[in-house]
């Protein structure tokens, strides 16, 4: 059977930003919105690695044999698109960060307000 | 061209923030460096040569054509342009941030080492993402520049601002991510990152609708980074949850990746009326909105915070609008409202730290007690919303002047009725702490509040609102060159 | 030119990370196991980083892995908590 | 018009964009074409380089993004400090370590001890095989966190495998970020641009002398330069970072 590998891997990171999305905006628990954030974040990074894949391409790391043997080329030609991987990598990390801060002040609030409900917690300030 | 004390703009607060986060403890320490840093940070931009900067020495390269690329020459190092723009936003930075360092070091018993390393990210942030030629590098700065501005936030200590960096920071998340899969569709589509190189793919090229997404979702980051209109509350909920002196440095940071960022997309998208036309509206209701709820405000920080987001929506207004002159107005006005903004901030950080309280309910018939706070209030309340001899004035002039150019006479009286309502709000809260004598006032006991100042509080005060007056005398020579840049930039459009 | 780089770089960071283990968990059986099953995976992991080695046989093991471990059991018994 | 009303009013409006935005989301997502771009340029230029391309862009072409990344990982390790008392204005506020020890049961106290020396050393090798296999300073380096963790979840915090106090942890990641920005400043003073790649000689016309020797030679005719060297400052960094956020987080479970 012949599956779009790629178009398929592109709808399914397009509906983890919108589970995300409705995460953050519809649920009342605040760890939910958290989670919210991060599907977001990892939605994009599955864009940015469905942009990576080339059909039949190999790793982009090159071997021994490859390079010595002179066909710099024939790698690049082959090789899957390394910029998009890089990305990844980095917003991995950025997602990462942004998780332990948000997780460090929801404990910070759950503390003071003994409840992790957003209603809850926003309910005096919210105009 | 290169300049080598380019980099060292950003590498070297960053540098700063490792020491002073290692220092922390070491009170003296702390104090020392963190004031001598600052006067690095002010020197280097002023004595660093216009110029580009490649990191990693890559050149740029003659495209092969398996890259499918339809330019002749890309860029393969991450790219700093340096010219007067630049400048002068760190520069503003700096001075600022200075103000903000020394007021922690000379007020607090404690000097804390990490906030002010806080204080040097956000600084290292800023000048990042106002130099970055490379759409991911400005990416990822301002994402130090989200979680930094939370720090802030919550050095505090308090509820409230434990409130307000989570929501700031759950939709710098979601804006973040829509920066990013902006950045995807366009790498994706067009190969490059580098803005230049990006610019000129772009052109004549926007109508696909993975082009109109990317804008779409570009936009969505810039209006967040910026507190525009859907995100204006939250901006000023982190404004009014800071201490003054942060929410100084805060507002100037956000008017500066304001421009900047504006300015980027201006370079991207400059020929898609779309964008200006969205950009336009929603800097019109973030004024609108933020001048009207500054207007019904019970707590003079809340409306100062409301009043700065207005205010951002004035800058945005002639950044969207494309013209030169709106450009050039806009980097003013900027510039002018980042610094009579920060005067107004202190005057009321003052207040605050006197009475420990800034409910209008609670302050009242201050006059007597404090008369240069008093003065020095209505200079900057009079700059801030444009009264002649001062420099908001110039700018908003030529903003209006702009908007009429444009062929869109109504902004010009949307930015004077936005204006009108930023005074009165302000002369609003002016009345309600220093004039008005009340019996409920009375009943509870009048808040303290003594004439004398701490000295480098009442010097930032006097130096904000000298500068604002010199500036209001001799705007010519910053603003000339600010339409030069405003010039070449709207050439490659 | 061999690389004796990699062992000394990473003896010497598996010594620093050594130096604050404590020494409450750990007997003679302990030690013995974690060497024996260090050694098994030192050889299934082959010539893992694949540095080159100019010797006349090749390395079926992956030196790095086993100069990190030495390098750690140094830094826990110079550290002596 | 009530609060409950503008909550309701709020919530609709919200659904509709959302609506809009998935549809344009999906709509551009599907109709991609993609175009192989810089990766082309850098796969045919980064063998004479390193052989792992990735590793390659993240600390050569894009060596600066990957500062500003390990900077928000610094910047968030901060700020987890500052809201459980360090650093706050006004202050340090101690927070009690109310973190008990815990009682292992007999499976865990056999296997646990000798996993982490064994999670350690293969961290290691991964962090110092960054430019030529897959793996890097990131991965490395949370392979080492994930040890820590493992003595925490299994020892509890006050007494397990590890006694890294904050201060160590902080200079730990204070070394780390330093070796990476100093590397950088090499860089600018001897090529006059930031964390050009000194070492790997890949524009000999800038005469920058190859003071770094092959000490870390491997399957090609080249030198990777400072990479490997970068590797190790963001392993430093990215241990020590993570292993904070797990003590500053473990240490605030109850109250």
């Amino acid at each position: 059977m012949n599956v779009d590998v790629q178009l398929w891997s592109f709808v399914v990171a397009g509906l983890l930003v919108i589970i995300g999305l409705y995460a953050i905006a519809f649920m009342d628990n605040l760890v939910k919105k958290i989670i919210g954030v991060m599907l977001v974040g990892d939605g994009v990074n599955l864009v940015l690695i469905t942009e990576g894949f080339k059909p039949g391409g190999i790793v982009p790391i090159i071997s021994e044999k490859l390079f010595s043997s002179g066909a710099v080329g024939d790698f690049a030609n082959d090789a899957a698109y390394s910029l998009p991987f890089a990305l990844v990598l980095t917003n991995i990390v950025i997602g990462a960060s942004t998780l332990a801060v948000l997780l460090g002040i929801s404990i910070k609030l759950y503390q003071h307000y003994r409840s992790l409900s957003v209603a809850h917690i926003f309910q005096e300030d919210d105009a | 061209m290169n300049s080598e004390l380019i980099p060292l703009m950003v590498v070297f607060p960053l540098i700063s923030a490792i020491l002073l986060n290692l220092m922390h403890g070491k009170d003296r320490a702390v104090r020392v460096y963190g004031t001598l840093a600052m006067v690095v940070v002010i020197a280097v931009p002023l004595l660093a040569v216009y110029g580009n900067h490649l990191f990693g020495a890559h050149p740029a390269i003659d495209t092969p054509a398996e890259t499918g690329i339809a330019l002749g020459r890309i860029n393969l190092a991450i790219e700093y342009s340096f010219g007067f723009l630049q400048r002068a936003l760190i520069f503003l930075l700096a001075a600022i941030a200075t103000f903000a360092v020394l007021s922690h070091t000379s007020n607090e018993k404690r000097a804390s080492g990490v906030y002010l390393s806080m204080v040097m990210l956000s600084i290292a942030a800023v000048s990042a993402v106002v130099m970055a030629n490379d759409i991911f590098n400005m990416f990822v700065f301002l994402e130090i520049l989200t979680i930094s501005q939370a720090a802030m936030v919550v050095a505090k200590g308090d509820i409230g601002g434990y409130k307000a960096a989570l929501k700031y920071l759950i939709f710098g998340g979601v804006a973040g991510g829509a920066i990013l899969l902006g950045i995807a569709l366009l790498l994706g589509t067009f190969g490059v990152l580098n803005i230049t190189d990006l610019g000129n793919a772009l052109s004549g090229n926007t109508k696909s609708p993975i082009v109109l997404t990317a804008v779409g979702l570009l936009v969505i980051g810039w209006l967040f980074e910026s507190g525009l209109f859907p995100f204006h509350t939250i901006k000023s909920h982190i404004y009014s949850s800071a201490k003054a002196d942060v929410a100084a440095l805060l507002q100037t940071e956000t008017k500066i990746v304001l421009v900047a960022i504006a300015i980027i997309l201006l370079r991207l998208f400059g020929g898609l009326s779309n964008m200006s036309a969205v950009m336009v509206g929603l800097s019109v209701i973030t004024l609108a909105f933020g001048s009207v709820m500054a207007l019904v405000q019970t707590d003079f920080r809340r409306l100062l915070a409301f009043a700065a987001v207005g205010q951002a929506g004035l800058v945005g207004i002639g950044l969207s609008l494309g013209t030169p002159d709106g450009i050039a107005a806009s980097i003013f006005h900027a510039v002018n409202d980042a610094l009579a903004m920060s005067l107004l901030f202190v005057t009321v950080f003052v207040i605050y730290e006197g009475a420990k309280t800034t409910e209008f309910s609670r302050l009242g018939g201050l006059l007597t007690k404090a008369p240069r706070l008093a003065f020095l209030q209505i200079i900057g309340i009079m700059a801030v919303s444009g009264v002649p001899p001062f420099n908001a004035y110039q700018s908003e002039y030529r903003l209006i002047g702009a908007a009429f150019q444009a062929g869109y006479p109504e902004l010009g009286v949307v930015i004077i009725l936005g204006t009108i309502v930023t005074f009165v709000a302000l002369m609003k809260g002016f009345f309600l702490t220093f004039l008005k004598e009340s019996t409920a006032v009375a009943a509870i006991g009048r808040p303290q509040l003594s004439n004398a100042l701490p000295l480098v509080t009442f010097a930032t005060m006097v130096i904000l609102a000298l500068v604002c007056l010199g500036i209001g005398l001799h705007p010519g020579p910053l603003y000339d060159r600010f339409a030069d840049v405003a010039i070449t930039l709207t050439m490659g459009v | 030119m061999n690389p004796f780089g990699v062992l000394v770089i990473g003896a010497v960071i598996g010594a620093v990370l050594g130096l604050s283990v404590t020494s409450e968990f750990f007997n003679r059986k302990t030690y013995v196991t974690i060497l024996g099953v260090a050694v098994l995976i030192d050889v299934l992991m082959g010539s893992y980083p694949f540095y080159t080695w100019d010797l006349s046989v090749e390395l079926p093991v992956s030196g790095v892995y086993l100069a990190a471990l030495i390098g750690m059991l140094a830094g826990k018994a110079a550290g002596g908590r | 018009m009530n609060t409950k009303d503008i909550y309701e009013m709020r919530t609709v409006v919200a659904a509709v964009f959302l609506g809009i935005f998935s549809i344009f989301v999906l709509k551009a997502l599907t109709s991609f074409e993609i175009i192989p771009g810089v990766s082309y340029v850098y796969n045919l230029q980064g063998p004479s380089i390193a052989p792992n391309m990735i590793t390659v862009i993240l600390f050569d072409w894009r060596g600066y993004d990957t500062l500003g990344e390990a900077f928000i990982l610094i910047t968030a390790v901060f700020t987890t400090g500052i809201l459980f008392g360090r650093g706050v204005l006004g202050g340090d506020v101690k927070v009690r370590d109310t973190a008990a020890t815990r009682q292992p049961s007999v499976v865990q106290k056999v296997f646990a001890a000798p996993l982490v020396f064994i999670i350690v050393a293969f961290g290691i090798v991964i962090t110092l095989g960054g430019h030529i296999t897959p793996g890097g300073g990131f991965q490395g380096g949370s392979v080492i966190a994930t040890a820590f963790f493992l003595s925490v979840v299994v020892f509890g915090l006050r007494k397990n495998v590890f006694s890294l106090s904050h201060r160590s942890l902080e200079t730990f990641e204070g070394v780390g970020a330093l070796i990476y920005l100093c590397l950088g400043l090499a860089g600018l003073g001897l090529s006059g641009y930031y964390l050009y790649n000194v070492g790997a000689d890949f524009y000999p016309g800038l005469g920058v002398a190859q003071w770094a020797v092959n000490l870390l030679s491997y399957p090609d005719a080249t030198n990777a330069g400072i990479i490997p060297y970068l590797n190790i400052g963001i392993a430093l960094k990215v241990l020590s970072g993570f292993c904070t956020i797990i003590t500053v987080l473990m240490g605030a479970e109850k109250k």
